[in-house]
């Protein structure tokens, strides 16, 4: 039983979605539990395939269908690619965890109504939003290039119809948009896996990495190179990466508040995931680092990132806003890391560490600002004034996002930034090293010009505060405004969790040290 | 120095949490002001008690360590703590100031009626396990990380009043905090943590001992870290230490005359004992660097205090003086000079809370916060001037008060380390410590009451008990050293 | 000079003979592509923006399909006649039911190179479907757009979200 | 303009970047490139075995069709989950619950007006035309192991039957025939029946979607037949799911997400 | 004879492909873009991929017209460039 796991953390979200279309339409009230219990079981499964891994230090692979490689069947051997492959390693153990908790923290979220005008769709959102989870798992566990494009398309255009079912005019504009760039991503994507197959011959990640490694003139011939440049294109317009960011910021700031939870903090951590999947597994870090060499290019294009990323969050005044062009700079963290090429590959091992602290911070920080605009119509920042009395729970959350964004130590956001650096100082490049520091900067002024509102009001009272009569004692908090429990509970288990990451990272790392020591060329 | 035993005993992590768990107590009794109190006065107690337990084990040299979470992957830098006497004894100062600090912050505070106390008390009780947590620190990032959230816990108290000048005291507080702390510290211990292969305990020889550094390297790292740490005032980013005068009194005295500025200076004589370590620093003598900027702390803090008419932000120039006097202390790297810093730091704390305490009441009784108008206070208020006038000769190094010792010790460091220069600066900056103390002695004493001023009543009991407690403790200190002397002994063997 | 044009001529037909002849059916996506990549980007009425994109997904299928396409090879489909005839030694029994259903392995003899390779049309089968579903998005969104915009240009859109004159909902 | 000049330049970086890379093509054709005739070394080339294995291992003629519903059915499962997903996003961003007069209002079509010539035509023609379409599709869902076809293209042709019927006799009778209730059910009933089928097969013990295993349910001779008609029932699930949801995208892009009215 | 059935279609579907993009009546436009469907439908039958080619006269040919021309008759017939 324990060996199908992979497969069914899959299948229960995609059933999950089925049976809330079936029975959704007729009882609203019916989708919560249906999408829970999905949720749940998929969530089980993740944290079982990690057990699996952990315990065995071997990777799970599952082959559908029953083509596994090296079989017999009917009198036939089967080579490797005929059928799908997948696999759960140490690199995708953490990252589907996760997504795991993610969507189900935000499902909880998602209970309540939107307070939007259409409340009849919940049973519409709840489908897409399980069809969103199906797909994020699927792409992190296959190991088929091919299929790892279908379920990209799966997970995009239930992203697609989440964002454009919001009732903002500004939302179905920026789908349009976010449309466009996915699919034209999708198709550069495939249009690199067309060329990696006309020189490779197979479809399975394994399989191409070991005729690139068998055959010199593969290796250096120019379709391959052009198929790195397309995929890389393709994966960077996924994940927003600088030049190619237009559509984020205006997609998540305007699609409903729960949508925007839950897409915000995994859409581009998952390419970047694929980006990372690739560049390990199918063409292999040295290919990647040698005959490509265009490192020096690319994390230079990652600094442009973090500082056009950190300038922008400054400039913008809507509270959503910034925080979409935090995650342009936080994209720029992670591809700069991976494309450093220093000896003992400590930056990749960050990047892959920011992956899941950046999903967390930015899962925490949206829940946050969601529940600030539903409770409290908070849209602009000046709307934030003493918020720290209205919604202090809230604010608790929101903090801890808000340090663990900054990299103050006990969070996790402060010990992928000590990997990044160690692996930007290592490989000499300072340039990264320097960004990475200026940005936490903008990040420490950011955060702090928002709690300044929250903390003081937007226009404090003039003069010493304590002569005036204040009657003694607590300045008793208007409750009403505190947020329901459904959105309490989500946002205080991530702020757990971003604590909980940043404490066990010691172990977190040795986990994903041994994926990039088993087949990057750094030492473990 | 690594024959030294090590007890594993989770005494310190006790210790943090004394106050830590004060916390949810204050919450608990919001509506009854008495309760909450008590809760506050009790934790400062019990946690004064741990470190009294853990000071009897660390007197004979030996050390407490305890594991609490394994941090970075592929190093040995867990989050562990590690008391040696330089931490216990900053500890011991720090926990003993609280109990009489939170005396003082009840009585100023009922004397006030002060808004939003239970933020007040929970966050004073939270700063003050991060203290703890620095000063147990073993390693440079279980060091930099209760640094950091001692910054952050201290930004409510700092902007406590929640007006105008509250808040751009805050922001000039936070931005410089934290952009130097990230801006220097990060990059400066990652730099370390590479160059010396991953181990950033503090056990055992200095970490970056035997490494081969040039000059150049050696007073560029060494200056990241000494600006790194901006809570040691060191002149170009000292300007947080005034901005932060806009707390309310006890803030100011407990964090800002002893538990944060020490922090500071704690964390630069970890740097120089332990990361560097004395010899290394003598062989590339990078340390001339850090001893002139020093300096220049001194003599300028000490002329711009001259001309301030508000008397805290007076006692705020005097402690980035004093400050830099231990900087300087440790800098000389003769084993007098790092003994004498190490007990100016008890000494000063004690002195200057003092003053602190008699600004405060002095607020509370009559409102008044400019010098010019302390004309002829002190027949009023003879016991708090009094005190004053203690905690003034402590400060300065005068004979009756400890900070003769201390400051003794530092001017014969400065002649071991043939530092003549250094040594006339100790000298000049004493007698400027004197020039703008005394002004205010005379004008509370001499000067006539005048006539118009509106009968003023006593200070209240709560705060006048605990600063005349301080000034007989300073003056104490300079009878009974021997508990000073010998843990300072300890850290630095010989002198 | 008139050996000069023979020269050139013989370049030219050179260059076409061994440089685009073998390749010419592959630069013929890429000149679709980019028609549809052009259309994507230059034209400003959001419908022929989903023509472009359209063009430029097709282009990529036929890029797909061209790989799999071998000289002289038919459809993918097995074709008992011709396996038949092609040589006696394969005894192949009229109805897969007479052998009791039990392959044996006989049918080894399938030259690969006469039949095109199926797994392009595989892929293209899923790619043109995904086409069609975000084509049904986009145009849904499409019309959303225009029950709140009234217009289908982009600039005309760009600039009434600037003055903000749309339908705000509640 | 500036538009037109960036496209052109975008246009034309990418065009050159794509020659350079056809530059070391395979010849056109060519029996042995690598995606045909596979890498000496790297193994028996998968294309060559799909054409060689296929007959035997599943009896089915066509090969597309086995790579499509067995050999890489998780493919095609999850594009019946992507046209799922693009039915249900649609519904999503169209579908008007709330009519503006607050219920759903039914409107009667009323069938008086008869006298419109145009009607009559098209009306006479369809209603002869579309049982055909439909019998067609039908057989192209059957006949996809024999014949080019299979379960996308007989979804699609009878998802155009019904729509056939919604423009030839105005929505209402169309959706009398397939209301709205029905096509959603009938969409994730499709889907349902393709993972059912690859959960029956891992409930028997083996691998998700591998019909072998479904052998001694199917009572078939040897597991190649069991796996041909498993084949079949996945086709049948992709039809469903694909008519029902061509259907709907019609039907919302025809009215507005009214449902009512239509072209 | 194969070789230049290929080359017509091609030009043809090139033409089809940039007058469907610069027609300025969004009705022949996705008219054009049905025709342009069914080429390269064609075109793929020619090549061997029969499924392909199936699926596509289907799905491209026709449903996908439809779509658009639904779209259409739902918003502005005109467009501007």
């Amino acid at each position: 039983m324990i060996d199908q796991l992979p497969v069914i953390c899959v299948l229960s979200p995609l059933f999950g979605a089925l049976f809330v279309a079936l029975f959704g339409s007729r009882s609203h009230s019916a989708c919560f539990p249906i999408a829970i219990v999905s949720l749940v079981i998929s969530l089980i499964c993740a944290i079982g395939c990690t057990q699996q891994v952990f315990t065995t230090g071997q990777a799970m692979d599952y082959f559908v269908g029953g083509w596994g490689a090296g079989k017999v069947v009917e009198g036939v051997e089967i080579p490797l690619g005929f059928g799908i492959q997948l696999r759960v390693d140490h690199l995708n153990a953490l990252v589907l965890c996760i997504i795991g908790i993610a969507v189900l923290l935000v499902s909880i979220f998602a209970i309540r109504p939107q307070g939007e005008k259409d409340t009849e769709k919940t049973h519409y959102f709840y489908s897409l939003f399980l069809m969103l989870a199906c797909g994020l798992f699927g792409q992190t566990i296959t190991r088929d290039a091919f299929n790892l494009f279908v379920l990209v398309e799966v997970s995009s255009l239930a992203s697609y119809g989440l964002i454009a079912m919001g009732s903002s005019p500004r939302g179905t504009v920026a789908a349009f948009n976010y449309i466009i760039m996915g699919t034209v991503g999708a198709s550069f994507y495939l249009l690199g896996v067309g060329y990696l197959y006309l020189k490779t011959g197979t479809l399975n990640m394994d399989g191409i990495r070991q005729v690139i490694e068998l055959s010199p003139d593969v290796a250096d011939s120019r379709s391959v190179m052009v198929a790195f440049i397309l995929i890389m294109l393709g994966m960077w317009i996924k994940m927003a990466f600088f030049p190619l960011y237009g559509w984020l910021p205006n997609a998540y700031s305007y699609c409903p508040s729960s949508a925007g939870a839950v897409l915000a903090p995994l859409m581009t951590k998952v390419s970047v995931y694929v980006m990372i999947r690739m560049m390990i597994t199918v063409f292999g870090l040295e290919w990647v680092f040698e005959s490509f060499d265009w490192s020096a290019l690319i994390v230079w294009l990652a600094v442009i990132a973090i500082f056009a990323g950190s300038v922008f969050a400054l400039a913008q005044n809507e509270l959503k806003k910034m925080l979409c062009y935090l995650i342009v700079a936080e994209v720029g963290y992670m591809v700069g890391g991976a494309w450093l090429a220093d000896a003992d590959r400590w930056g990749l091992t960050g990047a892959i560490y920011h992956i899941l602290a950046d999903a967390l911070m930015t899962l925490c920080l949206f829940l946050a600002v969601a529940t600030f605009a539903k409770r409290a119509g908070v849209i602009k920042l000046d709307d934030l004034d003493g918020l720290f009395k209205k919604m202090p729970l809230t604010m608790v959350g929101f903090i801890v996002g808000a340090l663990a964004m900054i990299g103050v130590p006990p969070t996790c956001g402060f010990f992928s930034k000590f990997y990044l650096i160690r692996g930007g100082i290592e490989s000499g490049r300072w340039e990264f090293v320097i960004a990475l520091l200026v940005s936490s900067l903008v990040n420490a002024i950011l955060f702090f010009r928002i709690f300044e509102i929250a903390y003081f009001g937007s226009s404090p009272p003039e003069g010493h505060g304590h002569h005036d009569d204040e009657e003694h004692g607590e300045t008793t908090a208007r409750r009403g405004l505190e947020a329901p429990l459904t959105s309490l509970v989500p946002l205080w288990i991530t702020a757990a969790l971003i604590i909980g990451l940043g404490l066990m990272n010691g172990q977190v790392v040795e986990f994903i040290r041994k994926t990039v020591g088993l087949l990057g060329g750094g030492a473990a | 120095m690594d024959s030294v035993n090590v007890i594993q005993s989770n005494l310190p992590i006790w210790a943090c949490l004394a106050s830590l768990l004060a916390i949810p107590g204050i919450a608990l009794f919001r509506k009854e002001i008495l309760l909450r109190e008590l809760v506050t006065f009790v934790a400062g107690i019990l946690k004064f008690y741990f470190v009294l337990q853990i000071f009897f084990l660390v007197k004979d040299g030996s050390v407490v360590e305890t594991k609490l979470f394994d941090g970075i992957a592929g190093i040995n830098a867990p989050i562990v703590f590690r008391v040696d006497s330089l931490g216990i004894l900053f500890a011991l100062v720090a926990s003993s100031l609280w109990i009489l600090t939170s005396l003082y912050a009840i009585g100023y505070m009922r004397g006030l009626k002060e808004h939003a106390q239970t933020r007040f008390f929970s966050f004073f009780a939270l700063s003050l396990s991060m203290t703890l947590g620095v000063a147990f620190a073993g390693n440079l990032l279980t060091l930099y990380l209760f640094y950091e959230l001692l910054s952050l816990s201290t930004y409510p108290l700092v902007t406590h009043n929640q007006d105008k000048e509250a808040r751009s005291g805050g922001r000039t507080y936070l931005v410089h905090l934290l952009s130097t702390s990230i801006g220097f510290g990060l990059p400066a211990i990652i730099y370390t943590y590479i160059k010396c292969g991953g181990d950033l305990s503090f056990a055992g020889d200095a970490i970056l001992a035997g490494q081969d550094m040039g000059f150049l390297t050696g007073a560029v790292l060494l200056m990241a870290f000494a600006f790194g740490f901006s809570k040691a005032g060191l002149m170009p980013f000292h300007s947080w230490l005034p901005g932060a005068m806009v707390a309310p009194t006890p803030v100011s005295a407990l964090l800002h005359a002893v538990a944060v500025v020490k922090v500071g200076v704690f964390c630069v004589i970890r740097v120089v004992v332990d990361v560097f370590g004395v010899d290394l620093l003598g062989e590339i003598n990078a340390n001339l660097v850090l001893c002139w900027v020093a300096a220049f702390t001194i003599v300028t803090s000490s002329l711009i205090a001259m001309s301030q008419d508000n008397l805290k932000r007076r006692l705020a120039f005097s402690t980035i003086g004093q400050l830099s006097y231990i900087v300087l202390g440790v800098a000389l790297l003769t084993p007098y000079a790092v003994q004498g810093s190490m007990m100016h730091i008890a000494m000063h704390a004690f002195g200057k809370i003092t003053l602190f305490f008699c600004a405060g009441a002095i607020y509370v009784a009559t409102g008044k916060k400019y010098i010019s108008q302390l004309n002829g206070l002190g027949h009023k208020m003879p016991i708090l001037f009094g005190a004053f006038t203690i905690g003034a000769m402590s400060v300065t190094g005068l004979p009756p008060t400890g900070g003769l010792l201390s400051k003794m010790y530092l001017i014969l460091g400065a002649a071991d380390a043939q530092q003549i220069a250094l040594l006339v600066i100790y000298l000049v900056s004493s007698i400027l410590n004197g020039v703008y103390f005394f002004p205010i002695i005379w004008r509370a004493f001499f000067k006539p009451l005048p006539e118009d001023a509106p009968e003023t009543k006593g200070a209240p009991l709560a705060c006048v008990l605990p600063l005349s407690i301080t000034a007989a403790a300073s003056i104490a200190l300079f009878f009974f050293p021997g508990i000073l002397h010998n843990l300072a002994n300890l850290m630095m063997p010989g002198g | 000079m008139v050996d000069f044009i023979e020269i050139f001529v013989e370049r030219v037909v050179h260059f076409i003979e061994n440089v685009v002849q073998p390749h010419f059916n592959y630069w013929s996506y890429v000149v679709l592509m980019m028609i549809g990549l052009w259309g994507l980007i230059a034209k400003r009425n959001l419908i022929k923006k989903l023509i472009g994109l359209s063009i430029f997904q097709t282009a990529i299928i036929l890029f797909y399909v061209s790989l799999g396409v071998k000289a002289d090879a038919t459809i993918p489909v097995f074709d008992y006649e011709a396996e038949k005839s092609k040589s006696a030694a394969v005894v192949l029994p009229a109805e897969p039911s007479e052998m009791g259903g039990k392959s044996d392995g006989k049918y080894k003899k399938i030259d690969p190179d006469h039949y095109a390779n199926p797994l392009p049309h595989v892929l293209m089968l899923t790619a043109i479907v995904v086409g069609v579903a975000t084509l049904g998005v986009a145009l849904a969104v499409a019309q959303s757009i225009f029950k709140d915009f009234g217009t289908l240009e982009e600039h005309e859109i760009l600039e009434k979200i600037k003055t903000g004159d749309y339908v705000k909902h509640d | 303009m500036a538009m037109k000049w960036l496209a052109l330049v975008a246009v034309v970086f990418t065009g050159a970047l794509l020659i350079y890379g056809v530059s070391d093509f395979p010849d056109w054709g060519s029996a042995d490139s690598p995606a045909n005739g596979g890498i000496e070394g790297a193994g028996r080339s998968v294309s060559q075995t799909f054409i060689q294995e296929t007959k035997p291992l599943t009896h089915v003629p066509n090969m597309v069709t086995a790579v499509l519903a067995d050999y890489r059915g998780y493919d095609t499962m999850f594009e019946t989950v992507v046209v799922f997903a693009a039915g249900m996003a649609i519904f999503a961003v169209l579908r008007v619950l709330k009519t503006v007069d607050g219920q759903h209002s039914r409107v009667i079509r009323d069938r008086s007006v008869d006298g419109d010539h145009q009607r009559i035509i098209v009306g006479t023609t369809c209603k002869i035309l579309i049982p055909v379409i439909q019998m067609f599709a039908l057989y192209v869902v059957a006949h996809g192991h024999h014949s080019p076809g299979g379960g996308f293209q007989g979804g699609v042709i009878l998802g155009a039957s019904f729509i056939l019927l919604g423009l030839s006799d105005g929505m209402e009778t169309a959706m009398e025939r397939l209301s709205e209730g029905k096509f959603v059910a009938m969409a994730a009933i499709g889907v349902l029946i393709y993972a059912g089928i690859g959960l029956l097969s891992q409930f028997v013990g083996r691998d998700f979607l591998d019909y072998g295993a479904l052998q001694p349910l199917l009572g078939t001779p040897d597991e190649g037949w069991a796996r041909s008609h498993a084949m079949l029932g996945v086709e049948v699930g992709v039809t469903f799911t694909v008519t029902a949801i061509m259907f709907a995208i019609y039907v919302n892009l025809a009215s507005k997400g009214e449902l009512k009215g239509g072209l | 004879m194969v070789e230049n059935f290929n080359i017509i279609i091609l030009v043809l579907l090139v033409v089809t492909a940039v007058i469907s993009l610069q027609v300025k009546d969004l009705l022949s436009a996705s008219m054009i873009f049905g025709i342009y469907s069914f080429l390269i439908c064609l075109l793929w039958a020619e090549m061997g991929a029969v499924d392909v080619a199936f699926t596509e006269a289907a799905v491209g040919a026709g449903v996908s017209a439809v779509f658009l021309i639904a779209t259409v008759f739902n918003t502005k017939r005109k467009s501007s460039d």
